[in-house]
């Protein structure tokens, strides 16, 4: 390994990291609020809400997200849907991180005790301000490792992309792996992906501190 | 939404898609750049087309369901002509000579496609090689272990497994293994036996109902070819020439 | 005001409560005794909407009352429960504070004061930034009865509110209760001390256990 | 779509199958105690301990399984560890996935009310009673819907396995949909994916219903 | 038998306990009232090894004494906890049958057998396969007892044991430790029911609250 070689090929993996934080960030930021709607339907009074929402998480879940960008990208234009190639991998992220989301947050939601809800029903708090106020805060202490889990998991799925023609972090470091023969540039792309999820990582456990504040 | 028809005329910029990974045929260099000897015979050809024309960078798998949504316009990089692929795409006339060939470890002392009976042999997944490997199973097929190829998602990984002796052999373009060969530290190392297989061709590949283009670009074709532009860029990238010369 | 005629309550197919009735007067104080496991917090959880009951009419000034936990929103009835229920993630003032700021049109200012007015009066005032975790089990009971409170309910029901007290602590409660039946609230108390319900009941109801 | 295409492909399809299902299930039963042990580890009282098992989980959280794969197949051979295909995949998909089941775990373990494992020392239960008496049957509970998003993650993900020269379900998909241009064959991959994924939902959910007799 | 000699315990800076000295004798019962809020709690989860202290020594039959929880595997201490922490995935039976049978060398009959016996003394023979979920807060308390005593420590500390118990069941309980009183266990009460406190103890403390 040389130190020259290396600094030739980052600028473009760095230019890959781009695709990959963009995607990641703009994902993370649309598919939380949907997968927290998500699993609040799933555990609504009316069967054919709940229904209709199980049915949704099964087929986000159920396959795999690469099939899922091949669909929307170039499945859909058969009935006249076309997307551009950028928005079509945005759409396809957020509807499958939300159906993950919404799974994560169902647990969560089920392990708040039921008397905390009850509590603040008697104290006369509307059910969205007992969400907010009660609910939501417990739940995320609980939920955080396993997001976690989901959240490391989105930068990397993020290279997925390469299904419809996009460039991110990983397809510039095969590009270089096939140019140059040699398997120096994956463990460079190795080490960006280490560094972020490292930055993820660290906020993730902040984020757990700030709720060790109570029990 | 693009209007699709108007590839014909030379309104509209024509889109090439392409695999990036795929040196020396058509790859990002290391400032990013699309380059390699199909990029440039597409820009030439552009030229004489006088129509502008862009690359886009595409997953291999996918290449003819981009040409058929009209994502892209032409099929472009070490595409090999084949009667399969003839159902779904139009193609140029061919513009460069190719061949499947037999990659393996001189040490190993694999002399002849024979030589392979019940070694490992790895192939690239969708690559024309392995339709032959399949269609032609006299060949290699029943001769090597398990009757079975070991599918690698690029020849990258196929090479890699072969040093790491996993593989005896390896099934590839003449072209790549050319390019590969001349990247290694020791080159000699390596022995490439031809004879399997007949020779095949590379074309462009385009919507069949892109009856225009294609005309016009058969016609650039044979100008580039004429007044010597391929045979340069063969030389440039492969170190020989490879030009298809025409029996008419 | 509020009266209870023959209410029954089956869970699992066990008889939790069986005909039950009394009436409550306004601005009274009704104790309800009766042994562990007699249905009395079964019994508060029907009165305040949490559980359904199987068969019975519940009436609120004579007009027919469907306890359902929105009547809360109204500021009908308060329950300061048996275990405390408080929330883990607020700290004793927010716990008091956070209902009247988010349901009365208190301003958040308003509502920490009262908050701490009544951390003052139930000894608790060094408290006000604790957690729960960090408070003793009867510092908790004292937090729950005040977070009730705070809201000023029609209706307060208490769930054995000195069962962690201490007698200094239990009079001080007892008082509290005396306080509020100045101000005409309806008060429902389930307890097991005897001497704590002589003190403040108008009215006692003895719950007998089923099987 | 016409039915003879698909009888054709379909043997193709369910061979691969049969290697994306074996794959599965070897990597589930090695991976969930590997998991457990490394999620009690990282909550140990000994510091290098903790410092030991985060590095082990941000590596393997930290890059592609991708990578990973790459890495066991094709680099450690240049230092002379030469791993068989279908070991390769089995150890490094083993230890990646050990690494999301240990935070997974991690989290239920944090959500289990410390008062529960003090009452059984007291009781004097051993360390290892109460976890497996007390506090396991608890965080079983709660892990329940996480532990699903990457069981199913797990399905999918087997087919990684591409990149090391196997066949699973999803290469055998992409070899008829290359060969044949038509998006049929991925179709039926999504098909049968789908129906693996509801058999392992309906088991998860069976789970979940049965530690639902206590609250 | 046990002796504290001057212990104290700070958490978060605020001083909880302050040079708190006493002694149990083998066989007595030793009640120890004092406020809420005083650290009554706290004391019992250092005599248990719960906690740490930060000055002052325990001695056990004259010997130093280190409360470790480890002490309990050998039989020494158990706890009924204030707030009961039964195990919610286990029921009734086997909340108190458990630690018997994977401690002590009892055989799964013995053990169970055990467990209705003491379900039986406390009147809960019914409650057997419920789960902590569907008991009332006093059958809660009392298998709280049951779980403790299943495991016949020598010394047993009971955080308010009654606090949940109609009058009937207190004496029961106050029967239950005599009972155990003559079967030699030392026990360390903590009540805020003077009346209780009265009718078992040998020997009171009164904890000050710091501050
Ligand atoms: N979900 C349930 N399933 C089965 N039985 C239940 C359930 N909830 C309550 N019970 C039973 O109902 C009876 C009455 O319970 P409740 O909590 O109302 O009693 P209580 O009078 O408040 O007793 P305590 O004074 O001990 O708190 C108890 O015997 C209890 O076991
Ligand atoms: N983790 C903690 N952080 C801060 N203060 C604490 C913590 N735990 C206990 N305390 C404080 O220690 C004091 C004593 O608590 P303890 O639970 O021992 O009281 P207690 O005598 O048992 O009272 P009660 O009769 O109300 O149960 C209380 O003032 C409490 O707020
Ligand atoms: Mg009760
Ligand atoms: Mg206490």
């Amino acid at each position: 390994m040389n130190w020259q070689y290396i600094t030739e090929i980052l600028p473009a993996l760095l230019d890959g990291t781009k695709m990959t934080l963009s995607l990641f960030l703009l994902t993370l930021v649309l598919s939380i609020p949907l997968g927290l709607l998500v699993s609040v339907g799933l555990r609504s009074k009316y069967r054919p809400v709940r229904a209709v929402l199980k049915l949704y998480v099964w087929l986000m879940r159920g396959t795999p997200l690469l099939l899922q960008l091949i669909f929307v990208f170039y499945g859909l234009p058969i009935i006249h849907i076309v997307f551009e190639r950028y928005s079509a991998a945005l759409f396809a992220f957020v509807i499958n991180y939300g159906a993950y989301f919404a799974e994560i947050f169902r647990g969560g939601l089920q392990s708040v005790d039921e008397g905390q809800s009850e509590a603040a029903q008697i104290l006369g708090l509307r059910p969205w301000q007992i969400f907010r106020k009660i609910i939501l805060p417990q739940v995320n202490k609980k939920v955080i490792p396993a997001m976690g889990n989901e959240v490391i998991n989105l930068v990397k799925d993020s290279s997925l992309v390469y299904v419809i023609g996009l460039g991110d972090l990983l397809r510039a470091g095969n590009i270089a792996m096939a140019r140059d023969v040699t398997l120096v540039p994956l463990l460079l792309v190795a080490v960006i992906y280490l560094l972020l999820t490292a930055a993820l990582t660290w906020g993730l456990r902040s984020a757990e501190r700030h709720y060790n504040y109570y029990q | 939404i693009r209007n699709l028809n108007s590839v014909n005329n030379k309104k509209t910029t024509l889109i090439v898609g392409l695999d990036d990974t795929f040196v020396p045929m058509g790859f990002r260099e290391k400032n990013g750049q699309i380059v390699g000897f199909d990029v440039d015979l597409a820009k030439a050809t552009a030229k004489k087309l006088g129509q502008k024309i862009t690359f886009q960078a595409i997953d291999w798998n996918m290449k003819e369901t981009e040409l058929r949504n009209g994502t892209i316009d032409l099929i472009w990089n070490g595409y090999t002509k084949s009667p399969e692929r003839e159902k779904q795409v139009a193609f140029s006339q061919p513009y460069l000579r190719n061949q499947q060939v037999l990659i393996t470890m001189k040490q190993s002392n694999i002399n002849s496609f024979a030589d392979m009976k019940g070694k490992r042999l790895g192939l690239q997944n969708g690559s024309s090689g392995q339709t032959l490997f399949e269609e032609k199973p006299k060949v290699l097929k029943n001769l090597v272990a398990d009757k079975t190829a070991v599918l690698y998602d690029n020849f990258n990984t196929a090479f890699l497994d072969l040093q790491a002796g996993r593989t005896q052999g390896v099934l590839g373009d003449s072209i790549y293994a050319g390019y590969y060969i001349r990247q290694q530290q020791d080159p000699d190392r390596f022995q490439i036996t031809t004879g399997g297989f007949s020779g095949e061709t590379f074309a462009i590949g385009m919507r069949k109902q892109d009856t225009k283009l294609k005309r016009r670009i058969d016609t650039a074709l044979n100008e580039l070819r004429e007044d010597g532009t391929i045979a340069r860029l063969s030389q440039k990238w492969f170190k020989q020439d490879l030009t298809i010369t025409l029996k008419s | 005001m509020l009266k209870l005629e023959k209410i029954s309550k089956t869970i699992d197919g066990r008889q939790i409560i069986k005909e039950v009735s009394f009436e409550v007067v306004e601005g009274q104080t009704l104790c309800i005794v009766g042994p562990s496991g007699a249905g009395k917090t079964t019994l508060l959880r029907i009165i305040s909407g949490l559980e359904t009951f199987d068969s019975g009419t519940i009436t609120l000034n004579n007009e027919p009352f469907v306890p359902k936990v929105d009547n809360a929103s109204k500021g009908v009835i308060g329950v300061v429960f048996q275990d405390f229920r408080l929330f883990p993630h607020l700290s004793t003032l927010a716990n008091i504070s956070l209902a009247p700021e988010l349901v009365s049109d208190n301003d958040q200012k308003q509502a920490r004061e009262q908050a701490i007015t009544l951390l003052d009066q139930l000894d608790l005032a060094d408290k006000a930034d604790l957690y729960p975790y960090q408070l003793s089990g009867g510092q908790k009971q004292r937090v729950a009865i005040a977070r009730a409170l705070a809201m000023h309910p029609q209706i307060l029901c208490y769930d054995e509110p000195t069962s962690a007290l201490d007698p200094s602590l239990r009079d001080s409660v007892a008082a509290l209760i005396q306080q509020l039946k100045l101000e005409k609230i309806t008060q429902i108390v389930v307890t097991h001390d005897l001497d704590f319900a002589a003190k403040i009941a108008d009215q006692t109801y003895e719950l007998a256990p089923q099987e």
